[in-house]
């Protein structure tokens, strides 16, 4: 299955990409799909111990299961406001 | 009690202050309590000054938060309306980033809920301020969200 | 931290939010806290809608009230800059009668410096407001105050 | 001794009277002042037990001695804001 994947801030400065596709095996998680990212671009492993998830806009737990066509941001740090 | 007249948006444009507070009146509120965030000049470690804080957003999530925000705090203050703006892209020292304005019929309410809203606000939603100092270098401000 | 800037009036004319908002603005604040009190409609028991308040004061004294509220709430946050307006005469519905904008360097101090300054102000500023309904009889509104 | 007295609000309006001289004996207090008015504007008397009252802008208390030239102001339950 294809999933988009959007990163953001730090983390969009630091793998040049802001959003793309990745492809992954069936029943993959939020966990799975992100220890994918840290294969893909070795130069955001240090910071995803502290990076959270979104699927589809709302945040989501690294056991939440992903399906074809989801949107998965990866999010550092909030620092709105 | 409507919130067809809330209005919440990112935007990348400079905030209207007066425009935004007199889009929060309403003929059956007695109160509006506004907060304003603006960018705090100060000096980094090299010595160098702030000139702006550049902000990046997740806009789509972000509003959607925004709005479920506005959506909580009805449920536990009488609100007659509400406007939560905030800035992307540069804003200078002394600029505001963020704007939250509630109107309610009396004080007390409408402070309690202006502050669980930029409260929430700074806690979860999907935005990054990236500080730009004097000598153009830039650095992505400490993040103290506490998303799950 | 300098009361020279702060701005504490009793005024004839409307109230222009937008330029107090932007006086109460500090290079060195990262907080703007703004509480705005405005005629809240309502229906009289013989049937008489509110058009307007009308505000009295005994000016000299409330401005003097007015100033000592202002260093009061410096000794107690660490207070950029501070705006407090109160309007006098005829005040329509929907419009605002008061305005306290406290600038600080984070959210807290602005919410908390803000909500003693109107707290106060209702508490003890010698200010009337007579109630005018839509057959212009009119009415002195139940003071609330406080005062020893 | 003179003093300058005023009155506000629902007080004024009662009394017809903004502001005026009155003349007190000397050692007279806030609180003999305030006798001595309900003896002059009968329409207010029944307002005085929650008068309050200032002397040169100052909240003052009913035995406060007031001096010649002092500025007594009457003051109704305020409802500003």
């Amino acid at each position: 299955m294809k999933i988009r994947l959007r990163m953001f801030a730090v983390l969009r400065d630091r793998s040049g990409i802001s959003q793309t596709e990745i492809e992954l095996a069936d029943g993959a998680t939020v966990a799975t799909a992100m220890e994918e990212v840290g294969r893909r671009f070795l130069g955001i492993v240090e910071l995803l111990p502290r990076t959270a998830a979104a699927v589809n806009l709302c945040y989501a737990k690294p056991a939440t299961i992903l399906r074809d066509g989801d949107e998965l941001a990866l999010i550092p740090p909030v620092s709105g406001g | 009690m409507d919130r067809k007249n809330d209005i919440i948006a990112l935007q990348s444009t400079a905030l209207d202050i007066g425009a935004a507070i007199g889009d929060v009146g309403d003929h059956g509120s007695g109160a509006i309590a506004v907060f304003l965030g603006t960018t705090r000049g100060e000096v980094n470690a090299q010595g160098r000054e702030l000139v702006a804080l550049d902000y990046e957003a997740y806009a789509e999530m972000a509003e959607t938060q925004m709005r479920q925000m506005a959506e909580d705090a009805r449920r536990r203050w009488p609100i007659s309306r509400i406007v939560m703006l905030h800035r992307t892209g540069l804003v200078d020292v002394g600029q505001p980033s963020v704007l939250i304005a509630v109107s309610t019929p009396h004080r007390a309410e409408a402070f309690g809920a202006c502050r669980f809203l930029i409260d929430d606000l700074k806690k979860q939603a999907t935005i990054w301020k990236k500080e730009v100092w004097s000598d153009r270098s830039s650095t992505w401000a400490e993040g103290r969200g506490r998303q799950p």
